[in-house]
């Protein structure tokens, strides 16, 4: 049997009881207004309020109390009855590949972690070069952007002047390449993982969505994480590392060779019955 | 081919039961539902009253003129009514209509008690103490929330007054009454919310 | 009175007889029919006020109207169109629509369902009685104290406002408790709450938000009124009391206000979406999920509208931390729907072209949301028009255009015909422009620094422009307004007959006569899904059947 | 019009403004917003309300990217996915994917997180410590619809126009202001300067900011406060240091006494003037309004409402509903010749 409703089989054969209508409602209601009125109003509004809403409540519930309030209703004609419902025609299409769904695990494929560690070091390097650059440029020498990262860990920068700060140091270099080498890598590592479940574009999400987080982040944070970098930081280059970096970062993980994903699981009646 | 077969015996079964007005547990969830939002109310009520404790610049304050011992006694009245109650629907559902009758009568002079006392301490504290609504913050807090609180145990002995009449005509039959039960439900919870009321006014508040 | 007439619209009762009968219904889908008729009349005052207030902001140092008259206006257009309109029109959705989707006979409590329309439609009356008798209120819609003190606002407007309010306020309450009972009790077989429409998710939400949320409004009202009438001191500034209070006050209830605006009209996107792009829902579990945290964070972001009174910095970075959260469950949605019309076979029809106009307007305000969010951005623009902008880029572009899209969704439900569907893409895209350019350039007014709620500005501001743009802007959504009365007005009698189902759907509501006789279904189709109409047009493939089926392909 | 134009800084408008009106897809008319820069927030004249621009620019554009995404995403399916004709199957149906949309909740959190550090961030920035000891204090009080500056430290109380010193080499005064209402909730707003801090009764709220260059910043109240809301400007003018020693010098005086304005001094003083205003060296001494003592230093009346000049005070007085309909500065209907007479006294009150 497809339909919802059984073959009607007669008119008024069957019927349903339900509250009858009621006049108390309305009348409560206004009676809880006139009440309210009352007060900007006359008093006497008040008055008629109230009694109104006594005797409307007297009279609901001697209506619930009497099971006076119910009427019974009689199925109205099988021609206002819903017709009962059948099969579609139409053909349910199924999953052509590409599709993403339940029935497959999303993504099929993932980048092996491997690309994303050798992503972090590519991009890192990447953004290395356009700091050095920057430091050229700018007139403040090689050391300088480096210096200015370290300051994170070397409190002792911080009453240093500009003109120190474009001076090598050694303990600097070395902190300064341990950090940027280690946020490379988790960046590039989160990449490798974050890339394939988004949709398509990766280097959309990798070069410019990215990038923008990241630098969001990063001025958020900086008046608290480096003040001396803060105070000195060109933001427009340091905008434009991050996306050297996300670019770079992005490139590798995107080329890289995928593998599949764990393989899909065949769809358990369990599993299946979870869903809906 | 499948929907109509599949739909079990009992599953049929429950349709015809649950199937349309009435279904068991509506009246309770909407009570809950209510007291939910009464005590939404009342919370806001005692914030406000927390909010302005000791932030009044002229007196009298609660410590000078609340007198705990009215208050206890109150107390005790109020939520003795809530064991009459109780008692009053343990003998309604064993189908004693005339204990249940009695019960409920004592547990509407307990709240009738309850009113007069709080009416005792209002006159109290307007004649003889000077504290009306509009004296300071104090007496504008107190006299909302403890009257609120009266208002609310009015309208209880209102329904209980309704149910005992009802009872007394045999309009309501023994057995369990939904309408009983959902009006004892608000009582206690009433009570609740005088428990409240008095730990913040009288007790911690003074 | 004794046997209903099914059809009322449609029998040829007297007209007494005809006003008796809907004076005293208790029919879930005849009071569903009065608060969606009443907030449309509603809809044509806030409206009409509006196009006043845009009259008077045309041109700097125009005499329209006094300040006194505009500052009725603006807070009755917004007291209208929050409590009067739109609140109710989605109430109005609810009532018509839970019963039929969950396969129950009424609402939990039809009688008290009847005295909730009442409460709404008198509290609404006697709100604006207020312009007759002396004075409509002037106070801004969210009536901050001590402007409403009795010292500041002398004369019983401001106690209309009140009162009005609690009344009807009343009946938003116990239609929160009906409607949660109703969801909680009165399911048809089989339809645990997994297998919920997801209208009805959101309804359920909504009730909670409803019972939480009005309580402390209904209790600051009380303490104001008790200030205003017998001289108590909560708001009193001179004798101690708080302007804040009230701001705390009103925004616990305000902040859950908006969502309980907002979350209907999700409910009815997450219904239309799919059957339009006939997809099932993508992530109904999520949509769900998202529901109910959107609940629970907006209990809790109230002050996010009070970061100008100088709260401490720990305090602002909470609440604007917690507005930020908000996103996320929003975006989930967001991105829920989408999904859904990803992959879909889009039917352009009226219903589907509102829906997605409600996608792509509220991403707008919710953005501005966030931008407002943000505290030190908030600093700045607060109280201005980027502020106007952003609450109705999603009230407007997100709930109005939602019950758009539900008016030509459920219409052929409720009258058996439909809606026309040439004037419906008409006025899709007359109310679209009109809408981008009323409120559009109110952004940049803000940004520009007009303030609002001031009625009139000098020219040398740099305003004139983007008011202008404004102005006609409004015209133009009048127009749509217009189409859209004209549509229903003569497709209520003359529409083309549309059939039980005419958009081959998937929820109950559908598998009932169009319109529905009073009791709604003389049998219930078995709910083994959330797609009980899918499984019965598709036996090959349903939505719940799974043992022996062979897994449908998947070409690797 | 009404205010005399005031040197607009046409440098410090630029591209900010302009990116802004593109940001909203409204490409009409860029210079017709050129006026505007008196209140516009992109023009900032003091520390913090730069950085507001800035991060009003970092989440316009992060927000921007969001919008574009999404609406792309919309706009994109509604049209790659509309039904053609001759489609009459079903489509697949993909019921959910949970790493898509475990992707797409995590996405937005670290959005949401990084915009919330950077709030975090802005907001010590913005409020950050408090004054230093040596700025120039400030009572600023709200009345209905009228303010009211008080230099405690200088023994000055005016209306209005609130007089500060401004940047100049070498010298970066800060001038830290007291926010207090004499009856309901205000808001202190010049755009230009900074974000707004309201003025609520029964506390006292601070904000402070550096001096900005020399010239003249406009305001307003910034929350609704009754009838006459729309008519409460302010401006604030800042002077080099020079400027501002003889200003106040000249504020701290008592008015000026000119026996040729006898006449018009004793109607005022007869009048209920005094019982709600001051003028300093007389009678009068009301509080209920603006304090009149150095009437003329002011370049508006009426909070801004209209030009101070003759032709204004003379209509201000004969009827003040004429120019701020609903002020509480009640019409008096004073006889054309007591007008006349009392706008001479007060146009010598220097
Ligand atoms: C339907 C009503 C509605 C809705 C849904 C919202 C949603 C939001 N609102 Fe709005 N709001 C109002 C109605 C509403 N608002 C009204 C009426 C006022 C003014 C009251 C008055 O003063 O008169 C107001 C005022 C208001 C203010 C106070 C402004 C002021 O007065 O100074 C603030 C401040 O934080 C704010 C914030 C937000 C936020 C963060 C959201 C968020 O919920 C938005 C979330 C949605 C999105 C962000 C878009 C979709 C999400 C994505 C696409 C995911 C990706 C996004 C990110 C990662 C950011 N709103
Ligand atoms: C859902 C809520 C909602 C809706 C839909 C609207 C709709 C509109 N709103 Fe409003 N608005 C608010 C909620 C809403 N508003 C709120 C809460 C406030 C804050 C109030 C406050 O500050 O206190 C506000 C404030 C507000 C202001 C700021 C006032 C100020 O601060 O000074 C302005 C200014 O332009 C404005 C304009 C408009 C316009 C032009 C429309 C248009 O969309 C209106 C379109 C409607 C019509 C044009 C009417 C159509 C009807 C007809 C033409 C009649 C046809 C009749 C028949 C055929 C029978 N609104
Ligand atoms: C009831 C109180 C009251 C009385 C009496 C009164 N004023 Fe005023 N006056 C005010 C207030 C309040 C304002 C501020 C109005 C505003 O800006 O909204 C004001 C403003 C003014 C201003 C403009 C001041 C400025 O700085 O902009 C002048 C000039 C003035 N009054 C003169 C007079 C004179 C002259 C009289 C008597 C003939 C008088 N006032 C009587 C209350 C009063
Ligand atoms: Cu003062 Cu608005
Ligand atoms: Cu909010």
């Amino acid at each position: 049997m497809n339909s919802a409703a059984p073959p009607p089989s007669g008119p008024h054969e069957e019927s349903v009881s339900l509250p009858a209508p009621t006049p108390w409602p309305l009348l409560l209601a206004a009676g809880i207004t006139l009440a309210a009125a009352g007060l900007v109003t006359n008093w006497v509004v008040s008055g008629v309020g109230i009694m109104l809403l006594v005797v409307a409540l007297a009279g609901w519930i001697r209506e619930l109390v009497s099971h006076r309030g119910e009427i019974e209703i009689p199925w109205v004609e099988p021609e206002l009855r819903a017709a009962p419902i059948k099969p579609a025609a139409a053909r349910v299409e199924a999953l052509r590949p590409g599709m993403p769904g339940h029935r497959m695990r999303v993504p099929e494929k993932v980048h092996p972690y491997s690309a994303g560690v050798r992503g972090g070091l590519v991009g890192g390097a990447a953004m290395a070069a356009t700091a050095l650059l920057y430091g050229l440029i700018s007139g403040h020498g090689i050391w300088y952007p480096i210096n200015l990262l370290a300051a994170m860990i070397l409190t002792n920068f911080a009453d240093k002047s500009t003109v120190e700060l474009e001076q090598f140091s050694l303990a600097a270099l070395g902190v300064g390449t341990v950090i940027h080498g280690l946020t490379s890598l988790a960046v590039g590592l989160c990449y490798g993982i974050i890339l394939p479940t988004l949709p398509r574009w990766p280097m959309l999400w990798g070069g410019l969505v990215g990038p923008l987080l990241w630098t969001g982040a990063t001025y958020g944070f900086m008046g608290i994480l480096n003040p001396v970098m803060n105070a000195r930081v060109e933001w427009s280059w340091f905008f434009v590392s991050q996306f050297v970096f996300g670019i770079a970062t992005g490139m590798v993980v995107a080329r890289s060779e995928k593998v599949p994903a764990e393989r899909p699981v065949p769809r358990s009646r369990v599993s299946h019955e979870r869903r809906y | 081919m499948n929907a109509g077969s599949l739909a079990n015996r009992s599953e049929r079964r429950r349709a015809a039961a649950e199937f349309g007005l009435g279904a068991h547990d509506a009246p309770r969830i909407g009570m809950l539902a209510f007291l939910c939002s009464e005590a939404a109310f009342f919370a806001t009520l005692i914030i406000a009253y927390l909010t302005y404790l000791g932030q009044a610049d002229v007196g009298p304050t609660p410590g000078e003129i609340l007198s705990l011992g009215l208050a206890g006694a109150n107390t005790v009245v109020l939520l003795s009514s809530s064991v009459t109650l109780w008692w009053a629907s343990q003998a309604m559902t064993a189908g004693r209509t005339r204990s249940a009758c009695s019960g409920l009568i004592v547990t509407i002079l307990l709240g009738s008690l309850f009113l007069a006392g709080t009416a005792y301490e209002w006159r109290e504290l307007i004649d003889a103490r000077g504290l009306t609504i509009s004296t300071n913050l104090f007496g504008t807090t107190y006299y909302t929330l403890v009257g609120c609180h009266a208002f609310h145990v009015t309208l209880g002995v209102l329904a209980m007054l309704v149910l005992a009449g009802l009872l007394a005509s045999r309009a309501l039959s023994a057995g369990a009454s939904r309408g009983f039960e959902l009006v004892e439900w608000y009582w206690h919870f009433v009570d609740g919310v005088w428990i409240a009321v008095f730990l913040v006014v009288y007790v911690w508040g003074r | 009175m004794a046997v209903a007439e099914p059809l009322a619209m449609r029998t040829e009762l007297s007209d007494t007889a005809r006003l008796r009968a809907w004076s005293t219904t208790v029919d879930h889908k005849r009071i569903g029919l009065l608060y969606v008729g009443t907030s449309l009349i509603f809809l044509v005052i806030g409206g009409l006020e509006a196009l006043l207030i845009r009259w008077q902001l045309w041109a700097p140092e125009l005499r329209v109207l006094g300040p006194t008259q505009f500052n009725q206006l603006f807070t009755m257009h917004g007291t209208t169109m929050i409590f009067f309109v739109v609140m109710p029109m989605l109430l109005g959705f609810a009532n018509y629509l839970v019963p039929l989707m969950i396969g129950a006979r009424d609402m939990a409590f039809p009688r008290l369902n009847a005295l909730s329309y009442w409460l709404y439609a008198l509290g609404g009356a006697l709100t604006h009685f207020s312009f007759f008798a002396g004075g409509a209120p002037d106070v801004g819609w969210f009536a901050y104290a001590p402007l409403t003190e009795y010292t500041f606002s002398r004369g019983h407007s401001t106690d209309y406002w009140i009162l009005g309010l609690l009344v009807s306020g009343l009946g938003s309450l116990f239609t929160g408790i009906n409607l949660l009972t109703t969801i909680l009790a009165l399911r048809a077989p089989g339809m645990n709450l997994a297998r919920m429409p997801l209208f009805v998710w959101m309804m359920l939400v909504d009730a909670i938000l409803l019972i939480f949320a009005i309580p402390p409004l209904t209790a600051a009202q009380l303490m104001l009124l008790l200030d205003r009438s017998l001289g108590a001191h909560f708001f009193d500034t001179q004798a101690g009391g708080s302007a804040l209070l009230w701001q705390h006050l009103f925004w616990f209830f305000g902040h859950p206000e908006v969502y309980i605006l907002a979350l209907p009209a999700f409910g009815m996107i997450s219904e239309i979406v799919p059957v339009f792009s006939r997809k099932v829902i993508f992530g109904y579990e999520s949509v769900a999920a998202a529901t109910v945290t959107i609940g629970v964070i907006s209990m809790g972001v109230w002050a996010h509208h009070m970061f100008t009174v100088g709260m401490s910095d720990v305090l602002d970075a909470i609440f604007s931390g917690a507005s930020f959260l908000i996103a996320v469950p929003t975006g989930i949605k967001m991105f829920n729907w989408i999904a859904t019309l990803y992959g879909g076979r889009l039917r352009f029809e009226s219903p589907l072209l509102f829906a997605v106009g409600f996608l792509a307007m509220f991403v707008m305000g919710g953005l501005t949301g966030i931008m407002l969010a943000a505290v030190p951005i908030d600093w700045q623009v607060s109280d201005s028009y980027f502020v106007v902008a952003h609450f109705h880029y999603v009230l407007f572009g997100g709930s109005l255009f939602a019950i758009m899209a539900g008016f030509f969704y459920w219409f052929p439900k409720a009258s058996g015909r439909r809606l026309s569907e040439r004037l419906g893409r008409w006025q899709f895209w007359i109310m679209l422009a009109g809408f981008n350019l009323t409120f559009g350039p109110m952004h940049v007014a803000g940004l520009l620094g007009m303030p609002r709620r001031i009625y009139t500005y000098s020219d040398d501001r740099g305003w004139t422009l983007w008011n202008q743009l404004a102005t006609v802007g409004a015209l133009v959504l009048g127009v749509a307004f217009v189409l859209f009365f004209w549509n229903l007005f003569v497709s209520w009698r003359r529409g083309a007959p549309a059939g039980d189902d005419p958009w081959d759907a998937w929820t109950l509501e559908w598998a009932t006569h169009s319109p529905p006789a009073p009791y709604n279904f003389e049998t219930i189709p078995p709910v083994h899904s959330r797609r009980p109409l899918w499984d019965l047009k598709h036996p090959q493939d349903p939505d719940w059947i799974l043992p022996d089926r062979a897994q449908p392909e998947v070409i690797a | 019009m009404l205010l005399p134009r005031v040197e607009p800084k046409r440098s410090a408008h630029g591209w900010t403004s302009r990116v802004a009106l593109v940001g909203w897809g409204v490409l009409l008319a860029g210079n017709v917003a050129a006026a505007a820069e008196d209140l516009s927030v992109f023009s900032p004249a003091t520390r913090p309300a730069s950085s507001i621009r800035d991060l009003f620019f970092l989440v316009l554009g992060i927000a921007g990217v969001i919008l574009l995404i999404v609406e792309g995403l919309i706009f994109y399916c509604a049209y790659r996915f509309r039904q053609r004709r001759g489609e009459k199957s079903e489509p697949p149906q993909i019921y959910g994917s949970t790493p898509i949309e475990v992707a797409w909740t995590v996405a937005p959190l670290l959005t949401v997180f990084v915009l919330f550090l950077v709030v975090v961030r802005s907001v010590t920035e913005v409020r950050g410590e408090s004054p230093p000891a040596d700025s120039l204090r400030v009572i600023a009080i709200g009345h209905q619809w009228w303010w009211e500056f008080v230099y405690p430290d200088l023994g000055i109380r005016t209306a209005n126009e609130l007089y500060i010193p401004c940047r100049e080499e070498g010298s970066t005064p800060t001038i830290a202001l007291e926010l207090q209402s004499a009856d309901v909730i205000h808001s202190f707003w010049v755009p230009r300067l900074g974000g707004k801090t309201d003025h609520i009764p029964g506390r006292t709220n601070r904000m402070w900011f550096d001096a900005p260059e020399r010239g003249a910043y406009h305001g307003q109240c910034a929350e609704y406060c009754g009838t006459q809301h729309a008519n409460m400007k302010l401006l604030v003018v800042a002077e080099s240091a020079e400027e501002f020693r003889l200003w106040h010098e000249q504020e701290r005086r008592e008015a000026n006494h000119e026996a040729a304005v006898d006449a018009g001094r004793e109607r005022f003083l007869a009048l209920n003037c005094i019982n709600c205003h001051t003028i300093r060296g007389t009678a009068a001494a009301g509080t209920v309004g603006p304090d009149l003592t150095h009437l003329m230093a002011r370049r508006t009346l009426a909070a801004g409402a209209c030009v101070n000049d003759h032709e204004h005070l003379t209509q201000w007085l004969a009827d003040p509903d004429a120019i701020k309909p609903g002020s509480e500065m009640p019409n008096l209907h004073l006889s054309r010749q007591d007008v006349d007479l009392i706008v001479a006294y007060l146009s010598t009150l220097h």
